[in-house]
């Protein structure tokens, strides 16, 4: 119970501080918008196309955008030596972990929430038929890396390149999440509902988020207290 | 008799296999005050960190009020003020001490009584990168002291202050141990640490040199404690 | 005395090895359907389970580490893990020359090489990971929880891949497929013998890369010895 | 077809033996490497006594 309202201040802090310098929500959103639009050309999908890889394509987005969002979840907290004071105060690693993790999920969902719309205007489609399915399965994904990249931000926040140490870890890691959530995302943005034997990627996805969420708030206090 | 506020039980600390502190044992009763001597890299902010959690001992315990550093229970009685200020530059000052109080349960009443004791109170709600150096040192001395802490680590609090930051620091020290705290600090600056503390500590290369009183010759002669144990560099 | 048991397992492994390749090369027959191209295999799978043991082992060793703070699993586990992703990637690229003849491809999205291909990534990044910290402490203590994910994700990867079709072949050994008979007895010894050869030469790999990890503390020591002395 | 197959079985066996010759070769220059380091290191802190 306080390890939850600890997670609370802290991602409440992490938010606020975020919307104060609106720093990673302004590069994050404004890069998603862009490739969003570079693939388009790329690509010039007809609907046939989008049906088969266009919850693939707006997976790529959102992965960059993630690993964008978690490089700054704890690197957010060096100067000053800010997390020193955090960890000798009260809350337990996994406490701060958690909040951290929330703050990045919060974050990411709003972008994704914003690049949907631009997604179904360039590409023509209208992704609104299966919405509440449609979003369950963006928070799943969404917790998987947020959940994954702000551990891994953790580990890398020391080192020399660790805006490219994360993403090599944290892509490889994800792979089993990123797919059955694009696979997910590819069949509910054609408005079906999920089909039967689609229940597979659903189970693959949650169990690794409740297998990653576990190991996380495990090893957090390992990794935090040096 | 009641457990030591401070117990430091054959600590050692490895970095690879570089023993960083050997064997490091001392205990500290409530209301003491003790100042952590020894030149660079001789292993106070090591020890320092250990005794406030932020680090764990590679061998030996330690042990605050006879609890586990680690439990939350000890360290919501922890004050702790690093090199740093600890302070978030884009949030107010109102807003950073109501993030760290609301981990340690401090209402809101307190906060505004502590902005007003450091004298911040007309700036409350601007941003703290805007404040000049001496008001977010004078912040970061009021997070530290926000929840009435019971033990206080300061790693070389003279050092980075000015003059304004010092005076309130000593003030705040002084009340906090007539409410029966205690205090370790680290410090270069053996005059200023002699006035406060009533223990004095030596480290040198990671060993406990000399534990005790501190005595009439330490506060006389400033050179005394290193030509008689050694450790200066 | 370490030494010497390397020398010694040298000294078993090398003859083996030379050995088996002869008879893979000249003695055991042709299969039927593939013709020689099947011979491969007697590296392939070999490899494959070398590499399994030793991605294995480093988790073991990363949880012992994490458990009583001793640089040596740290060492073992490292050790191990590059070993594994030397014998992994001989069992990933003996797959694809395969595959050139049998599917006509050198790469297929087929569960089984994903997931192959994904273990490799994730054991290269705990190398990166490790080349970029440079507290030894730090450095075994973030490596062996980045281990502990990796076997995490490489266990939920295999998990997964039995949900898809594969147009890998199935298990062949009979101990696999409960007893069936699917390859020619000789053919499943011959297999047998390789593996326990590839499994010395990994042992011997391990051996070795414990014993630099060793000498690095040592020159690291002497280092901060002669530093002291200025 | 047929030729190709041989020798294919022949890059693939050569891909197998190869690469781990590499890596002990690789072991190998490691080794000297730091055996190396260390008999330098030896020196010098003989010398310094």
């Amino acid at each position: 119970m306080t390890t939850l309202r600890h997670a609370a201040t802290i991602a409440a802090k992490d938010l606020r501080s975020e919307f104060r310098t609106k720093e990673s929500i302004n590069s994050t959103l404004s890069f998603s918008v862009v490739i969003l639009l570079l693939f388009s050309f790329a690509f010039d999908p007809s609907p046939d196309m989008i049906a088969e890889f266009g919850g693939g394509l707006l997976w790529m987005v959102f992965a960059f955008a993630g690993a964008l969002i978690v490089n700054r979840s704890f690197a957010r907290e060096l100067p000053n030596d800010c997390i020193d004071v955090l960890v000798s105060s009260p809350a337990s690693g996994a406490a701060l972990f958690l909040g951290k993790a929330v703050a990045a999920f919060v974050l990411l969902f709003g972008i994704e929430c914003v690049c949907l719309p631009v997604f179904g205007v360039f590409y023509n489609i209208t992704w609104w038929r299966s919405i509440g399915g449609l979003l369950g399965v963006l928070a799943l994904g969404t917790w998987a890396l947020a959940c994954a990249g702000t551990f891994f931000s953790a580990l890398t926040v020391n080192l020399r390149l660790r805006e490219l140490m994360l993403p090599m870890l944290l892509y490889p890691m994800l792979i089993p999440a990123l797919l059955s959530v694009m696979m997910l995302t590819n069949t509910l943005l054609t408005g079906q509902a999920i089909p039967d034997d689609f229940t597979v990627w659903l189970r693959l996805l949650i169990g690794f988020n409740v297998m990653f969420t576990t190991l996380s708030v495990y090893l957090a206090e390992t990794v935090l207290v040096r | 008799m009641s457990a030591p506020a401070v117990a430091a039980a054959g600590v050692w600390k490895y970095f690879g296999d570089y023993p960083a502190l050997r064997d490091v044992r001392f205990e500290l009763q409530p209301g003491e005050c003790l100042a952590l001597l020894g030149r660079n890299g001789a292993g106070k902010t090591t020890l320092l960190r250990i005794l406030g959690g932020l680090s764990g001992a590679s061998k030996g315990a330690v042990e605050i009020n006879g609890g586990d550093v680690r439990a939350s229970e000890t360290r919501a009685k922890i004050g702790w003020l690093g090199h740093s200020i600890g302070l978030y530059d884009e949030l107010s000052a109102r807003e950073n001490l109501r993030t760290f109080g609301a981990l340690y349960g401090v209402t809101t009443a307190m906060i505004t009584e502590w902005l007003a004791k450091v004298n911040l109170s007309h700036v409350a709600d601007s941003p703290v990168r805007e404040y000049s150096r001496g008001m977010r040192q004078r912040l970061a001395v009021a997070r530290s002291f926000l929840h009435e802490p019971k033990l206080l680590l300061l790693d070389e609090p003279f050092t980075s202050l000015d003059d304004k930051a010092i005076a309130l620091l000593q003030g705040l020290l002084a009340e906090a141990r007539a409410g029966g705290a205690t205090i370790i600090l680290s410090t270069h600056q053996i005059r200023e640490a002699m006035e406060l503390a009533s223990k004095v500590a030596l480290l040198d290369r990671g060993k406990l040199v000399h534990f005790g009183e501190r005595t009439r010759e330490m506060v006389e002669d400033p050179g005394y404690l290193y030509r008689t144990y050694g450790g200066a560099a | 005395m370490r030494r010497k048991i390397i020398l010694a397992l040298g000294v078993v492994a090398l003859p083996l090895l030379l050995r088996n390749l002869y008879v893979i090369m000249f003695l055991v027959p042709d299969e039927m359907e593939q013709g020689p191209i099947y011979r491969i295999f007697y590296y392939h799978l070999p490899a494959f389970f070398t590499a399994a043991l030793c991605y294995l082992t480093a988790l073991v060793a990363s949880v012992l580490y994490l458990a009583k703070k001793d640089q040596k699993y740290d060492a073992i586990a490292v050790s191990a893990t590059e070993t594994g992703l030397a014998f992994a990637a001989v069992n990933l690229i003996t797959g694809m020359i395969w595959g050139r003849i049998s599917w006509g491809i050198w790469w297929a999205w087929d569960p089984r090489l994903t997931w192959a291909l994904i273990c490799w990534l994730v054991y290269f990044g705990y190398l990166m990971l490790r080349s970029a910290i440079d507290d030894p402490t730090e450095r075994a203590k973030n490596s062996a929880v980045l281990s502990i994910f990796a076997s995490a994700s490489v266990a939920v990867t295999w998990k997964a891949i039995e949900w898809w079709r594969t147009q890998h072949p199935g298990p062949v050994l009979s101990i696999r497929t409960g007893g069936v008979q699917k390859i020619d007895p000789a053919m499943e010894q011959m297999l047998y013998v390789n593996t326990v050869a590839l499994l010395l030469l990994g042992l011997i790999f391990v051996l070795v890369r414990l014993r630099q990890e060793e000498v690095q503390r040592e020159i690291d020591a002497l280092r901060r010895y002669a530093h002291a002395m200025n | 077809m047929d030729e190709r197959n041989i020798t294919f079985m022949f890059y693939g066996l050569a891909v197998a033996w190869g690469l781990l010759a590499v890596y002990a070769v690789l072991l190998g220059l490691r080794d000297r490497d730091l055996t190396k380091q260390l008999d330098t290191l030896k020196r010098m802190v003989e010398e310094k006594k």
